[in-house]
């Protein structure tokens, strides 16, 4: 047992780590470009020395690397402040499904201009009435010719107003069981049809949009996947968004919430002295550090060429709750003041009232708590399923509630 | 044994549940979320006219002479609302703070305008972040004036007077004093419910009269304290039981895999879970409403009691209530925000879970002592 | 809103008071007596006088008594040390029971006896096989001439031992939904082929029994309600059961635990100053309060002639776990020591470690936390039930999993 | 980065785990509660033979010489099957004791014995209920000779020597001693777990030598608590783990309403959530092994969070084990208490859960202000 590098994976760092030295973006170099500009430009930098996407194929803008190369690689360049989230969906989640689905063609079209940061892309699987039950999506694709016409809305969609392209699921034919009747597809988000709305959240934030298609067309050469098999193509998808790796970020609060303890007082002594307070303060660290530790078990696992197991999906579920009740604790601290969210008068300029905010979606962006616990409890201790009451029946028949 | 409200303080809930629903719907909290205006100016008005300012208010200050326990009832129902008015800063803190210390001529002067709402009131203690003592109080009276920052003053940007807790310089450590807050520099401030307003107000020696004898300021703020509890209290367990009820009421419309989502054990036992919180506390806020409204020695304990419970069953509905909803619970179009944000405020505004739970056992402790 | 009682009450009360002062049995009249003969000495002299049973009507026994005179006669008995326990099921489950289905000679013949003290009865409605799902009972009763002949096992029988009767639900239709076939019987204890084993319990208590049956006969003329009636007669008992109000009494252990945090020390001074011990009691306190003053609100309920809300049935849910986590905490303040039972050198004889094995019992017994949240998400809640797969299914075709 | 254990670490898990399964099977444990026997002797003498007391132990005292990972790896299997030896108290204390403040002849001495499980050793430090401290010890050292009560000592009433804490009349502060415990006046003291026998010890002017440098008995009960605590800790996890196998298999098995009960939310949850703290305590515990096994600067942070984390889950496993089997779970012929049981007893017996949730924002402290 030891946190140090294999000879190859300290040759490698110190690779990476002299190119990030010597290349990464400085902060004049990114002055005055907003988010997407500055992506591309650093994006476009590692592709074209060959640090885009490295555990590709070469032949598609990547190079070969092994997985825990790219978690070296992520580890260095974290220590840089680099942008690139707007890539996060098309580079790791869309980019494996049109390799284990696409085309040839497709593939030697596409996946190098995502590569170099050219193409950019979003996800559209979630709709209003699925929620949870993702695979219980409504819009509609009818074949009208060689093209899909689709028409609908999705939500929850990140980016999509400067995304490029998207991949999407669609309801082929609903009068089949609700798995059996989905039809996988990239197109175009500059079509004709798309009406892109951002969507406000309680934290004043817009990450995401809703998506409106009406009579969007989409070429049936762009199908993933045989028709009615859109949702083993859509697993494809979801298995690469839960198995992105942290690389051992075990999330963070306790941090914020120690150092304020540190600042106020309680019954005229810092907060941190009182025993309540520490009680707290130890069990989230302990929490974050059981998730910091399963993270270098997984890094573990990588090194040795193995796929981790499934303890890295405890990571969300953790995390977002503790985030919730340590933002909710940092206010008490705070007593009176603890709504106080002014960047003029707020303690950390409003940090805890905004962790605050945040946290409820934490709980349910990817998957909500309790349908990770549910994974959890099926996929990892292999208990029964729930009693599925729209199983075999045609998706146009299960009750709907409305 | 009768521990429920009367038939009459039953008829003033119904009422009052009419009123809110009409003159006090979502649309008008989300008005204020959404827009400039510090309160409901329209709202404020019509409950002046129901006198709900006036409830406790002795008849010969133009008030109702009722007793804590209508207000109490008032208290849920504006929870319930999560109403966007200055009430529990005017109510429960000034008009509360004249009863129990102010001069004939200051609750003269001062009641008859906070009765008819024609006056508002409110509270100013902390200094900034973390728990205020007596010892740190930086605010000064000397010669008839105040200097110092109070800040967050909860509705301290549209009050006309505040209850300042300051530390006089001839050292009898803290007083009350009453400041009118016509020409004092106030600054609004953000927090996370932006449907109750909040000031900094930085007395710059600003004219203002001591409340109370000298000295006894800080026992005065506790007992002030102690009786506002049960009141916010009451808000909470009123807005708590709206959270549960809007999670009941859309998880069982809400179909997941064919069936609501309501009749998923995960949902089912976090809204019985919810109910439980709601009831206990509830029950407490009883118990806090006896002791309120006969000035029973018990208080302390009483308005600890339904504090602790009424704080923690509001933040596990609320947030619940969120997670009930799913993502749609998370936008800025659902209603969900709105107790989320309300119950953290009514968490801390008057002192957080922990103190509370600190000043709990110190009640234990004297009841045993005594 | 006040505590006190209406006039009639307090005439009651004073009535009740004075009756008891003069003739509550002594320690000297109980020495030397087992539980049962105790009981049975206290309830005969309370007969007597017209003080047993008082809600029950004057001619099976009672005094015609409303449901607040029962409180309060609860109330007054409750300060002084009587017994009779042995009589709660007989009287407060199988009397309302046979008051609510029997015939009239069934009443006239066992409901003196029973308010009297003559007979004891027991209840034999669990089994090993039904647990949560307590209709899914197999004991099996098959018509032989006039009489049942049982054969099975029921289990969690408290005092069957002592018992002369015991009610009794029978599966005497096992092609049916599950339901719909069975039957309610009251029988003899004494009856050739019951056989009854204690059951010994983690506590190192036995409160319980193992009854099985082996060819036993009971009259069909015992049966209450009509063949494949007896779930609905069930009902009425387990209803009575859940009414059980205990008047105010909110789970005990704060008192416990406070004053151990005052004699044992953190840091060198009483536990009591430490904040972490004040906030977790000050959350404890709330909590009994919360369920003493719920009581409140239930007697007031009664005592306007109300049927009490379904607030009660959180007190069990509530004061099991909460008794758990007390006794683990009130272990921990005793440090190293925290786990000594020993009576002579454990603090307060084992108090805390005998709360801590008796917690898990709570958890469970009549009606684990799981179907406690299940009964008030639905019957108070009203939210749809879970999807039942037993549903309308014969019983003897439901998977049972053995 | 390898953070994980090694091949013949594995290998070495492999074997206990199969050894115990044949050597300490539930009717094992079962023999210990409900019988006199206050240790299963069988399976000491097998142990012994495999060697696991001597794994830490330098060859030149009879030992195996491994590291401590080796150790964790053992620990984790006999909590795994709550085994009823006194494993803990004497290679977890005892020999640690020995390994950091032993003289070399009192290394000679003692550890070729402890490593061969031909002696038993323990550590003797609390005095009865509460927190111990060194201003309250009331076992004093004089002139070579031991005076005053330990209580409780685990396997005191077995144990052939003991590494007690207690102030020299000297006037030094706390030191260790190390007292033989032949013809010292022993009690059995029962506890919550029969499992593990615990005694009373009553010397009385009993001869004891001193174990490492004067005055420095309270430093080195620290750092040999830190030290035991990671090896605590695995067993804390082992026993979690097994909690939570049992519950799985049970609910898996069990009907009601015509379908496992495992296929319910309520269970389910139940069972990830418990899941989940497995995982982060046994993460923590791989850390802890390594600080153990390195003698890291970072032990004290590495064994408090190790501890926190297991106590949490083996409280949560062991009593949501009991209440998913129901009632069966509840009878003493399950063997559900065992876990309960021991949870419970691993859980005080070098300090409770707010004792090292203390020592974790102390280990947090002193790195930050290092």
């Amino acid at each position: 047992m030891d946190f140090n590098d294999s000879a190859e994976e300290a040759a490698f760092r110190e690779q990476a780590r002299t190119w990030l030295a010597a290349n990464a973006p400085t902060a004049e170099e990114l002055a005055g470009l907003d988010e997407v500009q500055a992506a591309k430009l650093w994006q476009k930098r590692k592709y074209d020395a060959g640090w885009a996407c490295i555990r590709w194929p070469e032949e598609y803008g990547g190079r070969g690397a092994s997985a825990i190369e790219q978690v070296i690689w992520n580890q260095e360049e974290a220590k840089f402040a680099t942008p690139g989230g707007v890539f996060a969906i098309g580079q790791g989640m869309a980019a494996p499904t049109l390799m284990a689905w696409g085309k040839e063609e497709h593939k030697r079209k596409h996946l190098p201009p995502l590569a170099s940061g050219e193409h950019i892309w979003c996800q559209l699987f979630s709709e209003p009435a699925g929620g949870s039950d993702l695979a219980a999506l409504r819009t509609r694709a009818e074949k009208v010719g060689d093209d899909w016409v689709i028409n609908g809305q999705k939500i929850w969609t990140s980016g999509a107003h400067y995304s490029d392209y998207g991949i999407i699921v669609l309801r082929t034919d609903p009068t089949v069981p609700k798995h059996k009747g989905l039809s996988y597809f990239f197109l175009d988000m500059k079509s004709p049809g798309i009406d892109i709305r951002p969507i406000k959240q309680i934290s004043g934030d817009a990450n995401f949009n809703e998506v409106y298609f009406t009579d969007v067309r989409v070429p049936d050469d762009q199908r993933l996947g045989a028709v009615g098999q859109g949702w083993q193509v859509a697993l494809t998808t979801l298995m690469n968004e839960r198995m992105a790796i942290g690389g051992g970020g075990g999330g963070v609060g306790f941090r914020q919430v120690f150092d304020l303890a540190r600042k106020v007082e309680i019954d005229g002594a810092p907060a941190i002295r009182d025993k309540n307070v520490r009680a707290k303060l130890a069990t989230w660290y302990a929490q974050e550090a059981g998730l910091k530790y399963t993270g270098y078990r997984s890094l573990t696992a990588l090194s040795k060429g193995e796929i981790p197991g499934p303890e890295n999906s405890i990571g969300k579920l953790v995390a977002a709750s503790k985030t919730q009740d340590m933002a909710s604790f940092a206010m008490d601290l705070l007593e009176l003041s603890g709504a106080v969210s002014d960047p003029a008068y707020g303690a950390a300029r409003g940090l805890y009232q905004g962790m605050f905010m945040g946290a409820p979606g934490g709980r349910i962006a990817g998957g909500s708590d309790e349908i990770m616990l549910n994974i959890l409890a099926e996929r990892v201790l292999g208990l029964p399923q729930d009693v599925r009451v729209d199983k075999g029946i045609p998706f146009n028949e299960v009750p709907t509630g409305r | 044994m009768n521990f429920e409200f009367s038939d009459e303080q039953n008829l003033l809930r119904e009422q009052a549940v009419g009123f809110l629903q009409e003159n006090c719907p979502p649309a008008a909290v989300r008005a204020i979320l959404d827009g400039d205006a510090a309160y409901d100016q329209a709202l404020w008005k019509k409950i002046a006219e129901l006198g709900w300012m006036a409830t406790v208010v002795p008849e010969r200050y133009g008030g109702i002479g009722l007793s804590h326990l209508e207000l109490c009832v008032i208290a849920e129902e504006l929870g319930r609302a999560v109403a966007p008015v200055p009430f529990s800063s005017s109510v429960y803190l000034a008009t509360e703070a004249l009863l129990l210390a102010g001069s004939e001529s200051q609750q003269e002067k001062w009641l008859p305008k906070l009765a008819t709402g024609g006056a508002i009131g409110t509270f100013a203690l902390g200094e900034g972040p973390g728990q205020p003592t007596p010892a740190k109080l930086a605010t000064i009276a000397a010669g008839g004036r105040l200097a110092g920052v109070k800040m967050p003053v909860a509705d301290g940007d549209v009050a006309d007077f505040a209850v300042v807790v300051a530390k006089a310089d001839s050292g009898d450590g803290a007083s009350l004093y009453l400041a009118e807050l016509d020409g004092v520099a106030r600054t609004p401030v953000a927090t996370l419910d932006p449907t109750r307003s909040h000031a900094r107000i930085a007395f710059d020696n600003d004219a203002a009269e001591p409340l109370g004898a000298p000295g006894q300021g800080w026992a005065l703020a506790q007992r002030l304290f102690d009786r506002a509890a049960v009141l916010f209290a009451w808000e909470q367990v009123g807005g708590a039981a709206a959270a549960l009820d809007m999670a009941k009421e859309y998880a069982s419309q809400r179909y997941a895999f064919g069936r609501p989502i309501a009749s998923y054990q995960a949902i089912k036992h976090k809204l019985a879970h919810a109910y439980v919180k709601n009831t206990l506390a509830r029950a407490n806020c009883y118990y806090g409403a006896w002791a309120l409204g006969t000035d029973a020695a018990e208080l302390p304990l009483a308005a600890a009691t339904a504090r602790v419970s009424a704080t923690q069953a509001y933040y596990y509905a609320s947030k619940e209530n969120i997670q009930t909803h799913g993502g749609m619970g998370f936008t800025w179009e659902f209603d969900c925000q709105f107790h989320y944000r309300r119950a953290k405020l009514l968490s801390v505004n008057i002192g957080s879970e922990s103190t509370w739970q600190d000043k709990l056992i110190a009640a234990v402790e004297q009841r045993n002592a005594a």
